[in-house]
């Protein structure tokens, strides 16, 4: 059924999609979404679609799990069993549960887990549609619910991957890019602090064209970090809004 | 469920629902706003997002190819599966599915199968052999009450969405061709829920309402207005003549939700 | 293995087994049949043996299910892996974890559970064989079960189905009537009490054919009821017995 | 398990049996009274109750095809399984089955499989692909102590009381037909369970006695006389003339019992 | 793949491997060999390699498995998934839940558990490769491992199994041996106190075969403690040494 | 990971670093010793074991034969799994993998396939029907830091040490042949893990280290020394420099490895 394309990149430079080397797919975020979380963010970044929702600071359970000097942090990525072409058990996979984890560490770093000890935070992220990405456009909206959840960050998380599709290093790889390319790096970072709270790889490059995926990939966080600012401040002029009108 | 409510927000909505009205302004038999979007997940087969109030639900269809159950050699498989994901409602975990979330996945699969809602000997490929599996995974997104409508509702609307993969058989395989064809339906059955607070029967409950009910009826009607399926649920009674008067009151709006829907 | 046979109503209106439609399958109970249990019943409904057990109020394990202002029900049906035509996996099923729900809220309206706060009672169902209704007898026997084990209860519930094969609604349907016929209707009540514990329904009926369905199942009820009387006096007869030969 | 008695009641039964007396009124080497009923589940292929004492064991057997093992692919193939359900005593508790319950199956499963007590070679349909599979499901209904003894002999009553379908090969496929075949049996194993209580020795430990002994032994015994399995259970140990002893007597109670149940 | 050898005993009275009927196969152990246990022992018995290991007495989890006046003692006999013929799944098999209870049984009776109540102490057996007698080596080094953790015992456990191969009973199966032999019967004793704490059998022995089986096996059992003797020995001149370089 | 270690210890192992130094000596970009053992579990087709330093890990591999992924009908099937059992540490619990073990395995995973390292077509039977599937087996028996990079290592080691079966096809059927050969391989790559302290880079940390560093980052480096994998952990991040920096580390500290290992 998924037969690999000729060319990934055409005789003008551009993607199988039309975009340029370095230019993201469009994004699209609200915050805000879910009325019983204590947070919660929705993107479409390309056609992946995701929910992410925070609940906390609150009691953990089980208890034995608290610490007394810390606020813990636990994150749970999921796929919907129709979000990708072949349904997907929603029993965890072993992918799920190592990308719930390096998720985790991508958000930790961004939030001062001291000033709320013994509680915990609970992160849950949907993928509701998948194409490639999934992981980073999660932590952009999982920072996005955490701040809207009120805890306190010191930065948001932006997160994109590069890689190599033929011979060219490109930003944001899609679904088709991202099987039938060379390489895959995605990258998550604190924008305000210069700090890389993930990374990892796939594929094969050399040390000249790792160092130009990491540049490019920190280019297109920068630029989803505008976009998440502009969700947030959208959120919060329509709680205000809101708050208005209730007085 | 745990009590989420105080005594008094009890003991409130038990007083407005005694005089015929409820808090959030509606009447008993009144249905919160409803929203239906269908087509959303593209690479699901079939999709549909229905908004009940706050309420939502998200129901994905996928089609794959299987071996038909022994004893029904000549029809399609369904399989109706619920997932209340934790983000949902601070009262949902994660893991696998508990006892609300498959009595949820049982009332919509039964609703949809006792009605014939899918023309089940369609999805034949090659009799006792190979046929279609409809999987219709319910993703309940936000939790405010009377997820069982809302879940039969996107059910129904994803399957009225789905597409089936054309096919031929060359050299006894399957191959998928290209372009689609549409799930051959029968029926679309809508499900009504009611409570029962203080004697009195109301449509539609919300999260607080459901905190405040003793029990539950659903029934899922079908074009006819028969009843093709019924679950009480919670840990109250109803007397027969409340029985009654919930099927009538079900059929009512069932048909007037047909029409307002166009089904 | 299964042929379906041609007709489920023969010419002088007679079922399969040579019942009348409004007619219930032979039933036999006993009461306090299991030397472990705090109560326990065994019921023949047709061909149906269903064995159930009540233990409690007892303390409840894990803790943190406990309720301060009540008593905690707790309920498993469980069918036995020989039970059935095909061999069932003694793992539960998705439909033995929806009838243990059903069951346990078709038991509850009818125990005071305030009267022990703090406690938890177990009921434990294991169908021996099936043979078509077996929530409705285990319902029927966890029942007695629980006043056995001297549960404080506003009445008993008594419960059996009825359904349509072919045009006629009929009672008490076997497995073979279940299966190919059209409609079926569990019911359990309270009969003292004019109450509706338990409603399910399966397949197709008018509003009028449902009525007559409830009408039928409610009176079927109302006959095992007896039995269930007579179960519990035979049962505190034979109690009554030991004693006086223990004086 | 936990202590469900206490040191005065251990006390008590340790200060009997070194009278050569037991609570109950038996011998050291007695055994309660032993009811067996056959073929009370009509639905199984076989099926076997056992009353010893008040310890109550019921198996139902059932036969279905399948593939057999590669390693023998000539032979039929036996699954044991046990279930120690809640209703039957209070230390039991629903799940999957533990250390306990394994142990009960694996112990029974012993016995009927070294004494090659079914015929197994009788059981294949085609050599290497398919085979009849007995699934035999021992189900504890009430614990009054030494399940293992209840359950082996509930398990080869059962087996004698077992009835495979016939069948026929037509094009490659197997067609079940009218009628039965008895299961081909070889041999009728019995399982005596022995426990040690201060250095003695006794038959079938009811409950109260399982709690006061440190060990037991278990012997399945062939219809020759001769030892097919054997299981050491508990914390503490037999000296190798207890065991020999033990043994002894296994066998003399096997063939006693033998003798009363004419097998 | 396996095809059965023709001959277990030849003209000789050899057997496969060149043994005599009463000879054990070469042995190994090795006291202390894991840095982060309390106690551990790795045995080579034939071909098996076994690696055991023991943690306490120590706190437990969970808590309500303590009990007041002793410590619990756990076991867990595991084998790994490459140890065999066909790799084998890495979750426990009925098979490894009943030697771990069996092992358990066949250690606590050496084992003081009144001396550390509400303590625990955990048993680790991990099967690295395995050819017959497994479950007799892994309580050899076991208890190897409870006394290199400084656990008060009795006595030692050493376990070696005899059998029936053809018409002979034989000491020590090894896997082959094992497969196609017609009695196993696998023992464990406590040299000093005359005492069998493990005793399983499979196959079928006379009266007298098994007797002399027994006999066998605790003689087998009586040189493996011999071996663990020495093992111990040089465990503690090891440490010793150890000591007196650091003095 | 909980705490094992005092703040103190911290402090020491941080003042340390800042001067250049490791508490067991070593400079900030020296391994531990290492050690490689092959072909110590005669019953497996390949094995090996590291020491890295006291870390301690044994790498099985099986082949069997299997199916393959139907979108990879060319290629035979590589599956990675971990285990870290409890006696190799007191923080290891006995179960299903944790999200430890599960990382862990998924990193030697990708090492391996990314490079290429296994020629998976060379394990065609049958395209699209039959193909060899070669298990890797992670067992690490003691825990003293940097599991990934000894589990990487004893991987390509035990893989290096491979033998497969030799087979031929009769009738359809495969059939296993006397004598093996060797897995085809076609690269060796080596797996680097750094840590960070205070803003400084140390290879391969053992487990005091793990415990003072707030994150860490491995990188495959194929035999050409380009990168094919890599992994960040922990809950801290690298700056951009820090992180090409490690990736310089890395590229030198394999290349070196790889020409004391002849690979």
């Amino acid at each position: 059924m998924s037969e690999k394309p000729e060319k990934l990149i055409d005789k003008k430079g551009l993607r199988l999609d039309g975009r340029k080397p370095d230019e993201l797919r469009p994004i699209k975020i609200e915050v805000g979404v879910l009325s019983n979380a204590d947070g919660s963010a929705y993107i479409e970044h390309g056609k992946n679609k995701i929910l992410a929702a925070a609940f906390g600071p609150r009691e953990m359970h089980p208890k034995h799990l608290t610490l007394p000097d810390r606020m813990v942090l636990r994150c749970r990525y999921h796929m919907a069993p129709f979000s990708v072409q072949e349904r997907k058990s929603p029993a965890p996979s072993r992918r799920e549960i190592e990308l719930s984890k390096v998720i985790r560490e991508a958000l930790e770093p961004a939030v001062f887990v001291e000033y709320y000890p013994r509680t915990g935070v609970d992160i849950f992220i949907e993928v509701l549609q998948a194409d490639g990405g999934t992981r980073c456009a999660s932590i952009t909206a999982a920072a996005l619910a955490l701040a809207d959840a009120g805890i306190p960050m010191r930065d948001l998380v932006a997160a994109c991957a590069a890689g190599k599709v033929g011979d060219t290093v490109v930003l944001d790889l899609m679904d088709t890019e991202d099987k039938v390319g060379s390489a895959d790096v995605p990258v998550a970072i604190m924008p305000n602090l210069n700090a890389v709270t993930l990374l990892q790889m796939d594929g094969i490059l050399t040390f000249e064209e790792f160092e130009r995926a990491v540049d490019l990939a920190i280019e297109g966080c920068k630029k989803i970090y505008a976009v998440q600012k502009e969700a947030l401040k959208a959120r919060y002029m329509a709680v205000k809004q809101e708050e208005e009108v209730e007085e | 469920m745990s009590s989420l409510i105080t005594r008094v927000r009890l003991k409130q909505i038990e007083n407005l629902i005694e005089k015929g009205k409820r808090l959030d302004g509606r009447g008993l038999g009144d249905y919160r706003e409803i929203k239906i979007e269908q087509g959303i997940i593209e690479k699901a087969e079939g999709s549909a997002r229905v908004l009940l109030g706050k309420t939502e639900v998200l129901v994905g269809v996928k089609i794959e190819t299987g071996e038909p159950f022994p004893d029904t050699p000549n029809e399609g498989v369904l399989t109706v599966n619920a997932e209340l994901v934790p983000l949902a409602s601070p009262s949902f975990e994660a893991g696998p599915p508990d006892e609300n979330s498959i009595e949820l996945a049982r009332v919509v699969d039964r609703g949809i199968r006792e009605s014939k809602a899918i023309d089940a000997e369609k999805l034949v490929i090659e009799p006792g052999k190979k046929v279609f599996v409809v999987f219709v995974d319910i993703y309940v997104l936000n939790h405010d009450g009377n997820l069982i409508d809302a879940a039969a509702l996107a059910a129904v609307a994803a399957l009225r969405n789905t597409k089936m993969p054309n096919y031929e058989i060359e050299n006894g395989e399957v191959k998928i061709k290209q372009g689609y064809t549409q799930l051959p339906m029968r029926a679309y059955p809508i499900t009504v829920t009611l409570g029962k607070i203080n004697g009195k029967l109301i449509v539609d409950p919300w999260l607080e309402e459901e905190e405040a009910i003793d029990s539950r009826i659903s029934l899922a009607i079908n074009d006819e207005g028969n009843i093709c399926a019924i679950q009480k649920g919670g840990v109250g009674y109803f007397t027969p003549q409340q029985i009654l008067e919930a099927a009538r009151i079900a059929k009512e709006k069932a048909t007037a939700l047909r029409k307002k829907l166009d089904w």
